[in-house]
Parts: structure tokens; sequence; C-alpha cells
């Protein structure tokens, strides 16, 4: 007994970084790592929870009618159109802010922390009181827009809008996560320009050189790897993009709002197809994998 | 251009920290001017308040005259040149052309220039390059060719030889040296190097703690510091401190049981200017000279009785160490004297000192007195 | 000189100036939740700007509603999720950073690749099997869950603050003559306690706002407010200042985590493009 | 049987593909100080490191009193070291950082207390003792860290470059402090450097590594006066070194170097430098035309023009000069080549810069160097 009570201690003392990892990856291999490889396995069978069927193997076929499916392919162009716009949008509106907080003024720190709030409270949250600002009747957005123009619009409706005619829905989706993630995009950009010098900024002042100088041989160069960073990360969350959808809109009207996650959503929960889900799941992963790759390889070699 | 720089009781406090405190400095037109002082000294916060990179906290800023104080630095016309070259990260001709092209300078005017102040620095070669193709001795030049292009009123310089090896910076530093006496404009250079100081300055102001000690030519520096702390500070080992008595009555002054001097005109103007009786005796280490037999003062040497304790080997030079009853005094030998003398630690040795390199000094406020 | 002095400076005030609009926009969304909270309920229609009449109404309709049996889930699951992620990650972090631990850099890219997954991917396989354990429902199951979840990151972001400690300091310690324990809990762990307290708000945050898993793994008894304040998008005719009131209580906290630890909060946010 | 206190037997160490020692072998008697001089990543670090026990040597045997200690951990070896980082505790104050190897030892809190009022008193930081370890100035850090080190009853005292970081004024201070504080304590020591003067200043040996091989060890003077290679030659002065290129000829009145830079011109060794003849007569007779490269320190020149020059005389133009004070390193441009020379001050009574020189070369003084390998003449 002494004996080996003797060992184990020998055996931590010997390896101690093997134990002190050991409890952490117990959880994450029962509660992330075995699940995942299950989940892979399921989508490759039939499964429902509701209907008392055996699980059926079906090798490749969830993945089959997925790629055949128009249905499927139709959340795919949506979620790209999505993210198409959304980007840009923050894009636009991050890089101008960050270029606006770039020189040291007073105030400067505090509403650099003010923007930080979007980013942290719950995207729940946000979207739900976004259902409170772009309410046809009660809405204050509808209010100034009536006040101003004379006009109301249907914000969560169907309707085409004039921007590539997409429904307004999807317009007001994209503008409730372009609310919460362009400070993410303007806080990247700042963390950029933070690497250029202080010395550098100093010296463009002395020089004297005029701000279209600075942005094109100061800023840019610097920025220029960070603006990939963000593409592949905005990319990733993007593909995630569920909860404001499924307080704002739910997926409607009709499916004009059904972004990939709320879809595999809809088939695993709605439909208890948790096959189809998971399948729908991998491919995702997937295609995740491949553009991170094609990000990183042009870093990589960008940096040389 | 010419400009006269003149800083009027300028007070510089960060937070609790106070980096410059109560400042008056004059740099004259067409001068090398040095401020040289230990890291943390407020050497660069002076010269950042020049550029008008920093406002002071109190005191004014003049320009031949004209108060610049709340001027911003792109309207001062100085150009810089940092310790860390701070390039932009674009090509060498890019680097010098765009603060012509900024204000607006002709195209082909820009040509001509960048063509020609690299042709002086030997950056022809090099002018379609990207900044990261240089060697760091290159990109300093970049950056100095950038300051001389512009032809500005005043040049700015903060320790931009420290991050070159030994041989660039003293090529480089003859480059500088001989282009000042081209270009013939004011240069205020900030450095913690004294040698560098001594080399390169017309005139030094030394600094300490955010005080200007002394500004004088580096041999005023050299031979008369006015305080303890540039004595300490220049010279490589720095300046002896003895705490000495001068007794009234014998007309002497004693270090310790020892009388070290004997003058009536001496100890009557030393009494004068301390109320305690005590001096400081200032000397520097290598103007002392070692001997193993005891020999008689006068012609102008004094001789002190020490015992060596520590002997320093420098490659260049040998640093003996010697006490005197308590104190100690370092002593710098070349390598032959040294090897001629042939003593070790422990052994008795005799301190000849000439008597017009003694300095004194007051204990309390460490100023020199005489 | 192309530019004059005062042109220049009525430049800086004008930048300040247009910043300043852009981001008083931006915020009006708190805004109108902040007054919609106090507002009566006949204000809200007549008058949407502005607030003229303060009342604590809505906050009172609120707790009727549940709001505070939520608030008391979510504080449960945070504090429980958050100690128990601490509490493994503080060990890990510290072999990742100081030991030669075969794939290593692993960390990092399981990390990435678990901001890439869809939650949806990983929470069909754990509701089968909490099902199938009983852990469905239940403050357990969710804490473990959130623990996980937040485990990856929690270990990146103290072995970072570690990583910024040079390990002379540690073998300084081990020549005093002291303990792997003794070096761990008196000398590493003090030095970063600001870092493992930012992990920790982090590590908060996250789970306080988290709703996917909240949605599919609680019960009525456990859902946390992401869940209540998603329920009332099945009602019909929104009572606007009761889930104000909710939201104002919900998201106060983290306003207040914002302005605390707001230098440290940047760090993980900005995580694997600033540091790399 | 040896009379060596620590020994090094062949220590290797690799990490990964990179060999950071090779075959490392020394011996420290008690009482001795010995420097480990080097250009960083030379592998000073790791071998410190390895003699505390910190890391593992792949392959030899480290002894200390003739015991083999391979095995012995870290705080059973009676080693104390100085980190290059100085490896402050920054959440304690001066007093803990000192207390932190008499709590591991277990000491009575009232000998703990002593010891340390007493070592914080010898190394003039008693006053700092409450302050807290990240509000200290460069030079007290270095004393804190000096103090912990040295409150502990080691047998050795390992010095990782300890003031690496602090200002060339206060840098110098320091090292005749330290040396004091050395010769004082009387403890056997190993001091890690990358700067030749400061190994020179403080050891009884020293041991210079270069790519994890032990060059050249011997006393200070010995590894001054002969570098055993040109690039030790260069290091030891700063890269402040003359060099003269040619090659070894023979001729009917003895053997001669036919210098090709800077100046072209031929020399008979018997005139210049009667103290080389034996050695260049070996090189000569072979009729190689063996290339030598011959080099002379800034101090064993002279630029006087009023002296007598016994040695090679030698035109150039001064370009620029150092002013250190009492003495001016000055230096003169021949055919691409700076020569460097020490001067007195009175050469700035005239304006120099510009002006062509005379310079006077004593090579008896000289060292010399195989052009080829590198390796100094008449090293036996």
């Amino acid at each position: 007994m002494k004996l080996s009570k003797d060992s184990f201690k020998n055996f931590i003392s010997q390896h101690p970084a093997w134990f002190m990892v050991l409890p952490a990856l117990l959880l994450l291999l029962a509660l992330n790592i075995f699940p995942l490889i299950w989940s892979l396995g399921l989508s490759f069978y039939k499964f429902t929870l509701i209907i008392k069927e055996p699980l059926r193997y079906v090798g490749g076929q969830n993945y089959i009618e997925l790629l055949t499916s128009p249905e499927a392919w139709d959340r795919f162009i949506k979620t790209g159109a999505y993210i198409f716009i959304s980007l840009l949008l923050q894009f636009a509106l991050g890089f101008t802010l960050a270029l606006l907080l770039a020189e040291e003024f007073k105030g400067r720190r505090l509403l650099t922390t003010i923007l930080m709030i979007p980013l942290m409270i719950a995207p729940v949250a946000s979207a739900l009181f976004f259902r409170y600002l772009l309410d046809y009747n009660f809405g204050p957005i509808n209010a100034i827009l009536d006040r101003l123009f004379g006009i109301r619009i249907y914000w969560l409706g169907a309707d085409p809008s004039p921007l590539f005619g997409l429904p307004y829905a999807l317009i007001s989706v994209i503008l409730v996560e372009s609310w919460i993630w362009t400070p993410f995009v303007m806080y990247i950009i700042l963390a950029g320009m933070g690497a250029i010098p202080t010395d550098l900024w100093e010296q463009a002042e002395v020089d004297g050189l005029s701000f279209w100088y600075k942005l094109r041989y100061l800023i840019l160069p610097y920025i220029k790897p960070m603006i990939a960073l963000i593409l592949m990360f905005r990319l990733m969350d993007s593909l995630k993009t569920f909860d404001t959808v499924y307080v704002l809109t739910a997926g409607g009207p009709g499916t004009t709002t059904e972004l990939i996650s709320v879809y595999i959503y809809k088939l695993a929960f709605i439909e208890w197809d948790f096959g189809s889900a998971t399948a729908l799941s991998y491919l995702v992963i997937v295609l995740v994998i491949f553009m991170t790759n094609v990000f990183m390889r042009y870093l990589i070699l960008k940096r040389g | 251009m010419m400009v006269d720089v003149r800083l009027k009781d300028i007070t510089k406090v960060f937070g609790k920290v106070v980096a410059v405190r109560n400042m008056n400095l004059e740099i004259k037109d067409k001068e090398f001017f040095a401020i040289l002082g230990p890291s943390g000294c407020g050497k660069t916060t002076t010269l950042r308040i020049i550029a008008g990179l920093e406002k002071p906290t109190k005191g004014r800023v003049y320009f031949d005259n004209q108060d610049v104080t709340s001027l911003p630095a792109k309207f001062r016309d100085v150009a810089m040149v940092p310790q860390f070259y701070a390039l932009y990260p674009t090509t060498v001709y890019n680097n010098i052309a765009l603060p012509l092209r900024s204000r607006g300078v002709s195209k082909e005017e820009v040509k001509q220039r960048v063509r020609e102040v690299a042709e002086l620095l030997g950056l022809t070669e090099k002018l379609h390059l990207h900044i990261d193709k240089l060697s760091i001795g290159d990109k300093q030049k970049v950056s100095l060719a950038r300051a001389i292009v512009r032809k500005p009123k005043l040049y700015l310089l903060d320790e931009p030889l420290t991050i070159l090896d030994p041989v660039t910076r003293i090529i480089i530093r003859s480059e500088l040296k001989s282009l000042q006496r081209r270009i013939k404009q004011t240069i205020i250079y900030v450095t913690h190097d004294q040698i560098e100081a001594m080399s390169l300055a017309d005139r030094i102001a030394v600094m300490n703690m955010g005080v200007i000690e002394q500004v004088g030519t580096p041999y005023e520096i050299y031979d008369k510091p006015s305080s303890r702390f540039v004595g300490w500070f220049i010279g490589e080992p720095g300046m002896n401190f003895l705490e000495a008595e001068v007794d009234k009555h014998s007309s002497a002054i004693k270090l310790g049981s020892q009388e070290v001097l004997q003058s009536k005109t001496l100890v009557s103007k030393l009494v004068e200017k301390t109320n305690n009786n005590k001096v400081v005796i200032g000397v520097r280490p290598e103007y002392i000279y070692l001997e193993k037999n005891p020999r008689e003062a006068g012609n102008g040497y004094t001789i002190v009785k020490g015992v060596v304790e520590l002997i320093e080997f420098t490659g260049t030079h040998y640093i003996v160490l010697v006490g005197i009853d308590g104190r100690e005094v370092k002593v710098k030998m070349n390598v032959e004297d040294y090897r001629r003398l042939n003593i070790a630690p422990k052994e008795n040795v005799y301190l000849r000192i000439p008597l017009d390199k003694i300095l004194f000094f007051d204990p309390v406020s460490e100023k020199r007195i005489l | 000189m192309v530019e004059s002095l005062l042109l220049y400076k009525l430049k800086k005030y004008l930048r300040v100036a247009v910043l300043v609009f852009l981001i008083l926009a931006y915020l009006s969304p708190l805004y109108w939740i902040f007054t919609t909270a106090f507002k009566t309920r006949a204000e809200m229609f007549s008058n949407p700007f502005y607030l003229t009449q303060v009342t604590l109404e809505n906050f009172e309709e609120a707790a009727r509603y549940g709001a505070f049996d939520a608030i008391k889930n979510s504080v449960i699951i945070t504090v429980g999720g958050v100690g128990l992620a601490l509490l493994l990650s503080v060990f890990a972090a510290y072999a990742f950073s100081r030991y030669a631990i075969r794939g290593k850099n692993i960390l990092m890219f399981y990390i990435l690749s678990t901001r890439m997954m869809p939650p949806i991917a990983l929470v069909i396989p754990i509701f089968v099997m909490f099902q199938k354990l009983g852990l469905k429902g239940t403050y357990t199951g969710l804490i473990l869950m959130y623990a996980t979840v937040s485990l990856p990151f929690s270990i990146w972001m103290i072995k970072s603050f570690i990583d910024d400690i040079p390990k002379d300091i540690d073998q300084a310690a081990i020549l005093d003559g002291h303990s792997l324990t003794y070096v761990l809990f008196k000398i590493v762990i003090p030095m970063v306690l600001p870092g493992i307290v930012a992990s920790m708000v982090f590590s908060a945050i996250t789970i306080w706002n988290e709703f996917v898993f909240a949605l599919l793994l609680s019960s009525i008894d456990t859902r946390p407010t992401s869940v209540l304040l998603s329920s009332i998008r099945g009602e019909r005719g929104f009572n606007w200042g009761r889930i104000a009131a909710i939201e104002v209580v919900y998201i106060l906290p983290i306003i207040i985590f914002v302005f605390l630890v707001q230098k440290h909060l940047l760090r993980g946010l900005t995580f694997g493009t600033v540091r790399r | 049987m040896s009379d060596y206190f620590l020994e090094l037997r062949n220590i290797k160490k690799r990490y990964g593909d990179k060999t950071v020692l090779d075959n490392i072998s020394l011996g420290l008697r008690r009482g001795e100080t010995l420097s480990l001089l080097g250009p960083p990543g030379s592998g000073k670090t790791t071998l410190l490191k390895i003699i505390a026990g910190l890391e593992r040597q792949d392959s030899g045997d480290i002894l200390m009193d003739g015991k083999v200690i391979n095995d012995l951990p870290p705080y059973q070896r009676g080693v104390a070291m100085v980190f290059e980082t100085l490896a402050l505790y920054t959440h304690m104050t001066v007093y803990e950082n000192i207390a932190s190897p008499l709590i591991a030892a277990k000491l009575p809190k009232e000998v703990m207390d002593k010891k340390i009022r007493e070592i914080a008193k010898f190394l003039k930081i008693e006053h700092l003792l409450e302050r807290k370890a990240d509000k200290l100035s460069g030079g007290e850090r270095q004393r804190v860290a000096l103090a912990r080190a040295l409150v502990k009853d080691a047998e050795l005292y390992l010095f990782d470059e300890p003031f690496i970081n602090l200002d060339a004024k206060i840098r110098s201070a320091l090292r005749t402090e330290f040396k004091k504080l050395k010769t004082t304590l009387g403890k056997t020591s190993i001091f890690a450097t990358p700067d030749p003067i400061e190994a020179l200043a403080l050891s009884d040996y020293i041991a210079v590594l270069y790519n994890g091989r032990i060059l050249q060890y011997g006393t200070p003077i010995e590894i001054y006066d002969k570098p055993i290679n040109l690039w030790l030659a260069r290091y030891l002065t700063g890269n402040m070194l003359n060099e003269l290129y040619g090659r070894v000829v023979s001729q009917e009145n003895g053997v001669a170097i036919e210098l090709t830079s800077p100046v072209k011109r031929k020399i008979l060794v018997k005139d210049y430098a009667p103290n080389y003849v034996d050695i260049i007569k070996e090189l000569g007779v072979a009729g190689t035309q063996q290339e030598i490269v011959i080099t002379i320190k800034p101090s064993q020149s002279t630029i006087e023009s009023s002296q007598e020059c016994s040695g090679l005389e030698i035109e150039a133009e001064i370009i620029g000069y150092e002013n250190h004070g009492s003495e001016i390193l000055v230096f003169a441009r021949i055919n691409d080549t700076v020569l460097k020379i020490y001067s007195s001050r009175d050469i700035l009574n005239r304006d120099i810069i510009g002006a062509k020189n005379k310079i006077c070369l004593d090579l008896t003084k000289a060292v010399i160097y195989d052009k080829r390998t590198g390796r100094v003449l008449g090293d036996t």
C-alpha cells in the first residue's frame, strides 16, 4: 500500500506537466472531442429522437442529399450574400472609426472603451432590442424616418430592399450583426496601428506628412496583414451566426433569413433529423477549414 | 535660414515625475550643441520640447526670439533623427522624398534634391531599395538624409549612433562632423555617451535629474567640472572625491591624519567658502602617479601615502584602487607604467598628485568652490 | 507651407466632433434600452425619444415574469462554469507554458478550430448524451458544458500571461530551494493574478451571454436569462418596457466589467492577431 | 585526482539540431573567479544553467570535489545564481526577495532577519528593504539580485551578465564594487559576460566561448596579450585593431615581409621585429609566400611627429577622432584602411581633421596571424 502510494508520488514528481494537463484534457475529451467524433459518426446514419426507429447506416447518403438539395444551396447562397454585405459594412465603418481614433486626444480612451459594449453584451439582448428599434409602429427608427422623410419601412418583412433586392429582413439581420461586430474590426485595425512605433508617428508629425501620405506609406503597410486576419475571423464567426437571427426573425418571414446555422437548427430540432443536421455541420466545417487554409497561406506567403 | 534656440524656465512634469526642472538654456546659431546625461535625466524630454512633440508644463521656447511654445511640431520646420531611425515602410527614395512632397515641392525639384543628398551620404545606389533590405548603418544614413534634404531651421538628433556597431559609429560620426562643417546649421545632439559628446560638440550641457549642471566646451567641462556629478560622469573612470579638512591654524589641508597641502592663500580662500572646515578634494584618476618609494613633496606636487586595495586590468589600462585612511582613490595607469612599477594588493604606495590638477568641492552643495 | 496653422487646428477639432457624433449615433440603441426600461407605458407610445417620467413599474413586472429566477440561474451557471474552468486551466496553462509538451502548438490550433465550429455541430451529440446521462436540464450539465467551452481559451489566455514571466523566475525560485508547489502558488500565480482575473472575466462574459447550449440543454427551472429573453419572441404583443427592464438587469453587470477590465478584455478579444 | 573544486568533463548540449555546447572541459579551484567571455549565443547561459542543475547536459560529467553530481537536483548543489534577467519576484518586497532562499532553508525568523539586514547593509540597500521589487531603478534591482544570491550560504556563485542592461557609467562603478566584494568574501564564482573589459577586470581566469566551444583559456593578461585567433583579437579591442596584410618572402639578407595593405612596402623582419625572426623564418623557408596579418593595438603606436620612429612609418590622413578626455583616439585613413591610434590631448591644439600625419607603428609589440587559418603565429 505504502509502496504504491510512493510510486504514485514519484510518478507525479517525474512527470509534473503531464499531471497538470490531465484534468483539463479529460474534460475536453469527454465533452468536446468525443461528441465531435460521435457526431461525425451520426452524419452517416439516419437518426431521429421522436420516432422509435433504430439507427440506420446510410453511408454518404445524407451528404449526397444535402449537396443535391436546392433548399440547402439556397441557404448557402443566402449566407454568402449576408456575409459579403455585412463584412463590407463592418470593414468600412470599422476602418473609419479606427482612423478617427488613431491619434491621441482627450477622451480617446473613454471612447474606445465605450465601443466595446456592443461586443460584450449578449447578442440575444441586442437582437431583441433591435426588434423594438425596427418595429413598424412603435420603433424609433421608423419614427425618425417618418418625421424626416415621411416614410415607414417593414424592416422585418420580406419586401425587397434597394440593396441588390435583398429582403429587408435580411438587411436588418446584417444591420444588427454589423452593429455588434464593427468595434471588433476597429479594435484589430487599431491594434495593427498600435504596432506602428511611436517614433515613426512622431517622425511623420515632425516631417509634416499630409494625411494621405501617412495613410499610404505608414498606416496601410502596417495594417495589411491585419486585414487578412480580420476577414478570416469574421468569416468564421459569420458562418456561425445564430443567436441574432433566432431572436430577430427566427429565419422568417418564410425562409428569407434562414442562414446555414438556423437551417441546421431547424433540421435537428424542428424536423429532428440529426443525421442530416450533423452532415450539414460537417460540410460547414470543411468549408471553414478550406477557407482558413487559403487565408493562412496568403498570410504566410505575404510575410515571407 | 538660421536659428538660435532659447529655453526659458522650462519645467515638464509627467504625473508625479518632474522630468525637467526650471531649465534655462541658450543655443547659438550654427552651433553643434550636445545635451549629455545618464538615462532618465530629462535630456530626451528637452529635445522633444524643442521639437514640439511635448508641451512644457511651465516656461517658454523661443526660436530667434519668436515664442513657439504652442506651435505644433509640423510648423516648426525642424528635422529629427531618432535613436531607432524610424523609417517609413517603403523605398529609400520615398523615405527621403515624402517630407518634401508633403510640402508641395515640385516633382523635379524633389528628384534633384533627393539625388544630391543621396550623393552626399553615399546612398545613390540604394535609392530604389526597400528599407527592409538595408543594413542598420544605411538605415541610419537614410534617416539622416531625410533630415538634411528638407534644409530645416534646426536639426535635432536623439542618440542617433548608439545602435550602430563601433566601427560604423565612428565612420558616421566623422561624416556627421564634416557634414556640419559644410552645411553650417544649428544641431542639437542628445547623448548619454560622454565620449561622443566630447568628440562632436562645440558646447555641451550636462544634465542630471532634470537639471542642467553645467554648460561649456568639452575641456571646460572636463577640466573644471562645476559639480561632483559632472566630475564623476565625465571621464572613465570618473573623478575621485576625497573628504578633507581645512586646518586654519597650520594653514594645511588634511586627508585624515595626512597633511596633503600647505598654503596660506589657498586655505584662507577655502575657509571663506565653507562653513565647517570640511571640503571635498577632486582629482582625476589619470592625473595621479604611483610610486613605490617615499619622496618629498614640492615642485608643484603633493605626496600621499596609501595602500593598494585592488587592481583591475581593462586591456588598455590598469586601474589601481588605493585606500587612504578609509577613503578610496582610483588611479588610471597605462600598461607599460604599471608593469614597470610592479605592485600587488596590500602593498604600500605613494601617490604623487600635481597641485594644479586638484579641485575643491563643497561637501553639502556638491558644487565646485575652487 | 501648404496648410495654414488655423486650418490645422480646425481639422483637429472637426475630427473629434465627427467622431463623437458617430459614436453617439452608434450607441443610441443603448440609450433606448435604458430609457425604455424606466418609461411608463403611456409615454412609450406618445413620446419615443425622451424620458420625462421615471418609473420602476417595468422592473416590478419583470420580477413577476420570473426575470430574477433567470438571473439567479445565470449567476449559478456562470460562477460554476468559470470556477471549474479556472481550476483546471491554471495548472494546464502553467504546464503548457513551462514544459516541452508534445503538440504544444495544437492548443492554438484547437482554440481556432473551436472558433470555426458552429456550436450547433457540437450540441447535437451532447443533447443526446445528456439525455441519456440525465444531465439535461441540470445545473451540473450546464456547468460542465460551459467549463469545457471556456477551457481552451482560458488556458491560452493564462498561458500567454505566464509566458510573459521569464522562466528565470521559476528557476531562481527552484535554485533558492523551493518546491514546485511553492513556485506555482507563491511565485507564479501571484505574479499573473491580473491575467487570471482577466481570463475569469472573459469566460464569465462568454458564459453569461451564451445562447445555443443554454437553449437546448436547460429546462424551465434552470434556464438562464438569454433563454428567457428569447422565449419572449413567441409572444404576441410585446411589452417593451418589461423587456427593457430585464435587459438592463442582464447587461448592466457586463457594462461595468467592460469599464473595470477593458485593457485585458481587449487582449482576449484580439486573440491571435496581436500576439502571435 | 586534481585539486579542482568544480570540474566539467566533455559537456555536450544540443537543442534540436543546433549544438549549443561542444565538448566543454574546465576546472576551477576554490576561491577563484572564472569568466566565460563570449558574444551572445555562444552558450554561456546554457553552461551556467547546466552547472546549476537547471538544465541537463546531453553527455559529459560535472564534478564537485571530485564527485560526479550529474543527478543531483539544483537545490542540493550548493549553488547560487544571478540571472541575466535578474529574475526578481516583482510582486514581493526587497526584503521578501532576499528572504526567499532562507525561507526555503527553513531558518529561524531571527537568524533570517539578521542575515538579510547584514547583506542589505553590505550592498547599501537597507533603505529599500520595504520597497516593492518592481519599483526599483536598474542599479538597485541589480543589487537586490546580488543580495538574494549572496545571502545564501553557497559554495559556488554563478553570475550571468548581471550588469548587461545598465548605463556604462553605473556599470563600471558596479564592476569595481563587485570585484571588491568578491575579494572580501573570497567566494568561488563564475561570471558570464559578452564584455571583454568586464572579463579582463574581474577574473582570475578567462574561458573564451565561441559557438559552444572553448576558444582560449588563460589569465586575463595572457589572453589580452596574445589572442589565439584574429576574431578574438578584434573582439577584445572592440574592433579597434590595426591590421596590416602581407606575405612572407625569403631574401639573401634575411627573411622579409612584403606588405600589401594598407601600404606596399617590403620590410626586413630583423630590422622591425627582431623578436619575430625565428617564427617568420620557418614560414619563409618553406617558400610558400605565406600570407599573414600583423595586428597592432591602438595604444601601441604613436602619431606625434616630433618623436623619432623606430617602427614602421606610414603617412595617413586624419579623418576623425574620439575624445576620451586625457587621451584622444585618432582615426587616420590610408588607402581605404582606417588606422586607430591613441594620442595625447595636445593634438587637438591644432585643427587636425583632413591633415596628413606620420604614424609610427611599433612592430615589436605586434601579434601576427596566419591569414588563411586566422590562428596566431608562434603559439606552441
